[in-house]
């Protein structure tokens, strides 16, 4: 593969998944992806983890470690030891949605313990955010909890959502405690696709409000884990419509690597500012 | 780091943890008929308790290590922390070392507490110290005065002596004293962030809160002194920024650190007011009491529990962040303090007319997870280090 | 504070009393929709320590957020106006009072009649019992770009109204808030008007006490709490030092007393209540976003309170407190001063106490609201002393006032059902049912 | 036929459901446990069943005890006749689980498998009929009383074992029984004693006993067969007590038969610590057992006995062996997180950099013991005697750490705790039962 062109990796390390991105930048064209990939933790050793995701994924792009000019962590990316720089996620997030969706004015980044409302403008600069706090209701992992306690599988959970007829309401709010509610509505007959687009309505609810709060306005890009789930962006569209939000919710394939191609691309930035330093300096 | 350094960063964390008052006793156990009162942050004239021969001793919560028992007794849910913690304090009798306790007039919790305090220990000497909102001197600064005339006869009875002129004059010049050299400290740290690191300074000042100001001030010359020396301590690619609303529930340190480590050199904050309550010395000429009282009213730190007739509370924080040449400004209050909460957005739209960027988040003195708040600063000052080269 | 008789069931008959007091709140959400053309300025302030005598004598109107913001909850308003406050960067955190008069008036600022609302001529920041108000006040100055009059109440942390602390408020009043009184109003100050005024409240005043103590009576004709909020309405806000106020009061004065006299008790939205089975105190502010429900779920038990302490909240009249001609500016002084949430705790406790004695209560109850710091802080140490000092069992329950994210009735149903079982286990045996 | 006079007692918990059966004097007979994670209908059924079950086991010991020819023998007899009428309670159920798990298997999403899936379910379920009567013999312990948990765990280790690589896999086995077992605990199951007794008995005479004790025997069983429970009055309380086909007299709150249980169980008490599933209670009682102040939480689950579920779930481990655990810990960590799920990942990643599990355990411990500290604090303190309940009373690490703060914070308090603590919500119901009961 011909390594004149600027090659940079973006790695996410999530609570439970670590993502990876290889971007490529020609220097008279936008930048692409050449490798993505989710790696799932399951409680293995998180450093194992992330040396196999960025193994698998030069492989995949066919490249070796040294053909890689700049690596870029972001979420919890202490214990990348071959990273240049680090990112905070909020920063990632924001330029990886931008770069796959470049209308897109508001992010909705939904990991495992946190979801975010990130406004941004046409350069992905983010002008106002709010997170979920300390409490975990309406989280990824309260999805996944519920997800495990109905028998389904994460993949599934979006295509039995969206064919619900009748979506139940959740009445606890705790991540905990509402498991007990969905228990209860599963001996009470109720269909899993009601159940979990009830839930999806009222993670949705969370969203809408960190929406408002940053001010959304147009496109909005869901990306994180939750980003492949169509349920939750259907019901997303509901709740802003009833809020009468005036955003369109926007899905793309690869939004779940939003955080690790928005790293990767700052990674390009950053090496840019740095060998035009050490040209200055020479 | 030097070793005369390392001692004095030692010597500062452990009074920061020292919340059973083992320095306050060992001062009354140097001396006979030593007393001690204790007061809430702000505020408090502390120049009266020292003209008495008293030892003031700032009460600040109790910190991320103490385990809350019983304080959480008297709290409900959605009142913050530093309640609770002080209240914990007393009944486990950590606050036993004084001999009374004053309550300034920072927000409601606070007035409360002071009414709390009186019913579950009715033996103790309590005031809450109202202090004015009316800057007049004829009006709001004749009340303070008559406030102050009160305090000063409660103190000298709690003293077994009278605190005459001569003997108040010379405690206004020993806290002038603490006053320059906290005012050095501020400077020098908004000149070199680096040299003074967050965590470090802040327990430095603390220590204020239970040392004589004697005592402080040199400690605070020394740390002035050292901190520069370390070779260590070099500049980073980092953005300079204010942080606002810490002035009555102290975060812990942690949260001084992650800031830091998040990319932020923290060039101005509104820790510890209650020792840096007036922001100019009070002049030593003329009747000390009405001296003391009229710095109040003209030259107070300018903060959310204090009314502002002019209306012009997002101005000064502007010229602030001018002056120091920050680039942003951190809103970083206490879960549900209401005086710093309400005046965010007051603080915010100048800001905004300004074009001055800022982020806002809430702790509480017993926060033991930073991440979010990394994750928030982080972004912060990303956003800040990116666009200023892009 | 005040409650419009909205809450009735349809086909419960309305006592003349009442539809009095609606006509008059609502007499006044016309006048001040009609401020502009009438040419008349209009004067923001809040309840706890409110000069509307003072105001009156200047012919200004005042309009007091705090109501329109349980107004707006009782007309389930509140939560969208809460929603757009914290859209516009409003913490979660913080008074919910505020937030939802924010939220109005960034909403258009139209009151809960659905009229307009005129934009205030001044503020005049009665600064008395809660630092919110201070926040508020400047909060909206920012929004209005209007002048602002402070007047700053020491607070009584003593139980008792020291000479300076009266000295500095009538100093406020005549160095700053007159002169901006007459300024706004482009009147000179008139004594004599200002003593008309408040001879006129104290008239009021008298009846108003005699409603209150009615609640001594077994049964007790009056709920002093759910139904106390209507009560007190008039003359806690814009109508005191009015005949109207002279005329309501009267009327329901009149009311009352027959209800004793046939032994009946309150009146509910469900119409006469059922036998009276638990008389209770109770502490702090009620929830306005579910207020109907909330009581329903105390007269359905049989459960009447005979006093209250928010119904004090606007002076504490029960002891002794008159508005006083003779001495005008030190009165609205002491008035300031004697408002519920500027009294020490000790002072606080020792009141609730002599209700529980006085009106015979079976127990109290507190109400915890997340908004009110200045009620709420301490209260859980006043339910201990109460609880030690009367032997009477106290209970506890949070919610909010504006606030519907705040108000979980299973939650509350389930504390007030176990609380009231637990009054009925301590009653001796051979007692009331 | 004798007629007998009883008070049920009935706590509907989010976790579990029991039952209470007093006699006409108020003296305890019976008590009936079951999972709530059902209907509560059912649950409430099954609980009192099984409380009337354990009542007649209890008058049956009565009465051989008052028969001196059968009394020796009794004191073999009775355990080895309540382990055989658990195991054909517990072969009943295994019937049911076995038709269940082939109705699920029928299901359109199995289709492919299904031949595969039927084979697999009859060979896992015959094994586990194989293997219940040693489950059910004289030494042996089972991890725990609800049928749920029994057969999940022999369930899913045979399904692993036997999982083939297509068709039958582990995941879908797996799957198979999640859905599969809801039904089965919905159902009330056909246990009465009248039913089992019969076969159970056959099962544990046997021929070296002699005619005429066989017959005695026979005949005391036959006789307790025969007594006809009168409820007198039955009180319903708990989570659920609203959704209690009982009328509203016959409704207390759960805090007052909490209170009025400990009493009983412990006429000392004072103050009262209940730590269920969904929430917890603090509770003070004046001396005869009359609530005086109470707090409770039961909003969050951090601080209720689904923190340390949670957390187990999060281990791969039993709830009942968190406490054992924790107690090993010699340096206990500081968990920074109040939020259930959040200490459930503090929890991973503290693990992922190596702190030790038994260290991680008892900080998660003492968080949940310092809450239950602040609502004690809040309900008025601890006074002399103090009574522990709930759930969570079973665990020994709790128990200790809450041991301690007591200690330091209160001075020295009795601390009850009984082996039956969790009845005492239904005891409290029950006794009320018997007050309403008698004019
Ligand atoms: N394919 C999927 N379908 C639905 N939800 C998913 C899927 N994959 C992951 N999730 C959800 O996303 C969450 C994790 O999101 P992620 O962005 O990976 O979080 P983090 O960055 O914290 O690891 C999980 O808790 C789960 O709920
Ligand atoms: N054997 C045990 N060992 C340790 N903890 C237990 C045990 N059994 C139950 N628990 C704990 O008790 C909780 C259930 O308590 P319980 O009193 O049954 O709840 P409820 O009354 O709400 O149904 C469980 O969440 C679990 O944490
Ligand atoms: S309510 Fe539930 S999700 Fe929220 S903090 Fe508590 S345990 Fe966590
Ligand atoms: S932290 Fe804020 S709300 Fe709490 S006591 Fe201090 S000023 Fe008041
Ligand atoms: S804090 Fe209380 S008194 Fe103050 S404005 Fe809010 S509700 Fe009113």
């Amino acid at each position: 593969m011909n390594t004149d062109v600027l090659i940079t990796a973006g790695i996410d390390v999530g609570s439970s998944a670590v993502k990876t991105a290889i971007v490529r930048h020609p220097p008279d064209s936008p930048p692409e992806a050449i490798a993505l990939r989710t790696d799932r933790i399951r409680r293995r050793e998180l450093r194992k983890v992330i040396d196999e995701s960025n193994a698998a994924a030069l492989e995949q792009a066919g490249l070796s470690r040294n053909d890689v000019a700049y690596v870029a962590s972001t979420g919890e990316g202490e214990l990348v030891d071959f990273r240049r720089g680090h990112f905070y996620g909020m920063t990632t997030h924001a330029r990886g949605a931008v770069f796959l969706m470049p209308s897109v004015r508001a992010v909705l980044d939904v990991g495992a313990l946190h979801a975010r409302a990130l406004r941004v403008d046409e350069r992905s600069r983010v002008l106002a955010y709010r997170m979920t706090n300390q409490c975990a209701s309406g989280s990824g992992q309260f999805l996944e909890n519920v997800a495990r306690y109905l028998g389904v599988t994460l993949d599934e959970v979006g295509p039995l959502s969206c064919q619900a007829t009748d979506p139940q309401q959740v009445s606890s709010i705790c991540a905990v405690l509402a498991e007990t509610d969905v228990i209860n509505m599963v001996s009470r007959g109720i269909s899993t696709a009601d159940i979990l687009r009830g839930i999806h309505l009222s993670m949705a609810g969370r969203y809408v409000k960190l929406l408002q709060a940053v001010g959304a306005e147009g496109d909005v890009l869901i990306t994180g884990g939750l980003a492949a789930d169509e349920g939750l962006a259907g019901a997303l569209r509901d709740r802003a419509n009833a809020e009468r939000l005036a955003i369109t919710v926007r899905t793309h394939p690869q939004s779940i690597h939003a955080g690790a191609l928005g790293a990767a691309l700052w990674g390009g930035f950053r090496h840019d500012v740095l060998s035009k330093r050490a040209r200055l300096s020479a | 780091m030097t070793p005369s350094l390392a001692a004095i960063v030692a010597r500062a964390e452990a009074l920061a943890q020292d919340v059973s008052l083992d320095s306050v006793r060992a001062w009354k156990a140097a001396g006979r008929q030593r007393r001690a009162i204790g007061h809430m942050p702000i505020a408090i004239p502390r120049e009266l308790i020292h003209a008495a021969g008293m030892l003031p001793v700032g009460i600040g919560g109790g910190g991320d290590r103490l385990e809350i028992i019983r304080g959480d007794a008297y709290f409900q849910s959605y009142i913050c922390h530093i309640p609770r913690s002080t209240i914990e304090l007393a009944l486990s009798g950590r606050l036993d070392a004084l001999d009374g306790m004053l309550f300034p007039s920072i927000c409601d919790v606070i007035r409360n507490l002071s009414g709390m305090w009186r019913l579950l220990f009715p033996d103790r000497y309590v005031r809450y110290v109202d202090v004015p909102q009316n800057f007049d001197p004829q009006v709001g600064g004749r009340f303070w005065r008559q406030e102050l005339d009160i305090l000063r006869a409660d103190l000298a009875d709690l003293a077994g002596r009278a605190i005459n002129d001569g003997a108040l004059r010379a405690s206004v010049a020993v806290y002038n004293e603490q006053r320059g050299a906290l005012r050095d400290l501020y400077e020098a740290r908004a000149r070199e962030p680096w040299r003074f690191p967050a965590a470090e300074l802040y327990q430095v000042i603390r220590a204020g809160n239970l040392l004589s100001a004697e005592e402080h001030s040199r400690f605070v010359r020394e740390y002035l002194r050292e901190a520069p020396l370390d070779p260590d301590r070099r500049d980073q690619d980092r953005s300079r920024v204010v942080v606002v609303g810490m002035f009555c529930e102290q975060p812990p340190v942690g949260l001084l650190m992650t800031l830091e480590r998040a990319g932020c050199w923290i060039v101005d904050d509104d820790l510890l007011l209650g020792l840096r309550w007036l922001t100019r010395d009070v002049p030593l000429e003329g009747d000390p009491l009405d001296n003391l009282a009229q710095a109040c009213l003209t030259s107070h730190v300018r903060t959310a529990s204090m009314y502002e007739p002019e209306g012009r509370r997002g101005s000064w924080l502007v010229e602030s962040v001018r002056r120091l040449n920050a680039d942003g400004v951190i809103f970083c209050a206490p879960s549900f303090c209401d005086p710093a909460l309400l005046d965010q957005p007051m603080l915010v739209a100048a800001l905004d007319a300004a074009g001055i960027p800022h982020t806002q988040f809430k702790y509480s003195e017993d926060t033991g997870q930073f991440a979010v708040i990394r994750e928030q600063a982080g972004t912060f000052s990303d956003s800040i280090r990116l666009w200023s080269q892009a | 504070m005040t409650a419009r008789g909205e809450a009735m069931a349809p086909g419960v008959q309305k006592e003349p009393s009442m539809l009095l007091q609606k006509a008059l709140i609502g007499g006044h959400y016309d006048a001040l929709a009609r401020a502009r053309e009438d040419g008349r300025k209009v004067v923001y302030t809040f309840v706890p320590g409110n000069l509307t005598e003072l105001l009156r004598s200047f012919d200004l109107l005042p309009v007091l957020p705090e109501i329109n913001a349980l107004q707006s909850a009782m007309r389930n308003k509140s939560a969208g106006y809460i929603a757009e406050a914290e859209k516009h960067g409003h913490s979660e955190d913080v008074c919910t009072y505020v937030k939802c008069d924010i939220g109005m008036l960034k909403k258009g600022n139209l009151g809960p009649t659905g009229q307009p609302l005129p934009k205030p001529d001044l503020l005049l920041l009665s600064y008395t019992g809660c630092f919110t108000f201070m926040k508020w006040f400047e909060l909206l100055r920012q929004e209005y770009d209007c002048p602002v009059a402070m007047l700053h109440v020491p607070y009584q942390a003593d139980g008792v109204i020291q000479p300076h602390q009266r000295d500095y408020i009538v100093r406020q009043l005549r160095t700053d808030v007159i002169p901006m009184l007459e300024y706004v109003s482009g009147r000179r100050y008139d004594e004599a008007a200002l003593q008309e005024r408040l001879a006129l409240s104290a008239r009021a005043e008298d009846d108003f006490v005699h409603v209150l103590e009615s609640a001594k009576h077994v049964p007790s004709p009056i709920d002093a709490y759910f139904g106390g909020v209507y009560y007190v309405g008039p003359i806690f806000s814009a109508f005191r030092g009015t005949k109207e106020a002279i005329e309501y009061y009267r009327l329901l004065r009149e009311e009352v007393d027959a209800r004793v006299t046939i032994g009946a008790g309150p009146i509910t939205p469900d119409g006469p209540m059922g036998a009276e089975r638990y008389r209770l105190v109770v502490e702090g502010p009620p929830n306005w976003t579910s207020f109907r429900e909330f009581w329903k779920m105390f007269y359905d038990e049989g459960a009447v309170v005979v006093a209250s302490s928010y119904t004090k909240v606007g002076g504490l009249y029960d002891r002794g407190f008159r508005h006083e001609p003779s001495r005008p500016l030190e009165s609205l002084a002491d008035y300031c001063l004697g408002c519920y949430t500027n009294l020490g705790l000790p002072s606080r406790v020792a009141l609730l106490e002599r209700y529980v004695r006085d009106y015979r209560a079976d127990g109290f109850v507190i109400n915890s609201v997340k908004s009110c710091n200045s009620f709420s802080v301490g209260q859980l140490l006043i339910l201990r002393q109460l609880e030690e000092r009367t032997g009477v069992p106290g209970g506890f329950i949070e919610s909010d006032l504006v606030d519907p994210r705040y108000f979980s009735a299973s939650n509350i149903r389930n504390r007030v059902e176990s609380y009231l079982q637990m009054l009925d286990q301590k009653r001796p045996a051979g007692a009331r049912p | 036929m004798t007629v007998m006079d009883v008070f049920v007692g009935i706590d509907l918990g989010s976790t579990t459901t029991k039952a209470v059966v007093l006699d006409g004097k108020g003296g305890v007979i019976g008590r009936g446990i079951t999972n709530s994670r059902s209907n509560y209908d059912v649950a409430c059924g099954i609980a009192r069943q099984e409380a009337f079950v354990a009542a007649r086991f209890a008058l049956t010991q009565a009465a051989l005890a008052a028969t001196p020819s059968l009394c020796d023998r009794a004191a073999t007899l009775l355990p080895a006749l309540s382990r055989s009428f658990r195991l054909q309670q517990h072969l009943g159920q295994l019937d049911l689980l076995r038709d269940a798990l082939h109705r699920v298997a029928a299901q359109p999403r199995y289709q492919a498998s299904s031949r595969e899936l039927d084979g697999s379910v009859d060979l896992i379920v015959d094994t586990m009929r194989d293997r219940a009567p040693a489950m059910f013999g004289s030494l042996s312990v089972r991890k725990s009383d609800f049928f749920r948990d029994v057969a999940a765990a022999e369930y899913m280790q045979l399904a692993e074992e036997r999982a083939g690589r297509k068709g039958a896999t582990f995941d879908a086995l797996a799957g198979l029984f999640d859905a599969a077992i809801l039904p089965v605990e919905n159902t009330a199951a056909d246990n009465l004693f009248e039913t089992h007794i019969g076969p159970a008995l056959d099962r544990v005479l046997n021929a070296r006993d002699d005619a005429a004790m066989t017959e005695s025997m026979r005949e005391v069983v036959t006789r307790v067969r025969g007594i006809d429970f009168h409820e007198a009055s039955a009180v319903g309380t708990g989570y659920g007590r609203q959704r209690l086909p009982f009328p509203k007299e016959q409704i207390r709150s759960e805090i007052l038969c909490h209170g009025l249980g400990a009493h009983a169980m412990f006429p000392g008490t004072r103050t009262v610590l209940d730590i269920g599933g969904q929430d917890t209670k603090a509770i003070q009682v004046d001396p005869q057992g009359i609530v005086t102040s109470f707090q409770m939480n039961d909003r969050c689950a951090a601080g209720c006995g689904r923190y340390l579920g949670y957390i187990a779930d999060e281990m791969n481990l039993g709830v009942h062996e968190l406490g054992p655990l924790a107690q090993q810990s010699r340096c206990r960590v500081k968990i920074n997180s109040t939020c259930t799920v959040f200490a459930g990942a503090e929890l991973r990643e503290r693990l992922s950099l190596g702190q030790r599990r038994e260290d991680i355990l008892a900080g998660l411990h003492r968080a949940i013991v310092l809450r239950a500290m602040s609502l004690l604090a809040r309900s008025g303190g601890v006074a002399d005697e103090f009574t522990f309940t709930g759930g969570v009373a079973r665990n020994a690490a709790a128990v200790a750490a809450l041991t301690g703060l007591v200690h330091e914070n209160y001075g020295q308090r009795r601390l009850n705790i009984s082996p039956d603590s969790i009845y005492t919500g239904a005891l409290g119901a029950a006794l009320f039962a018997q007050r309403t009961g008698h004019p």
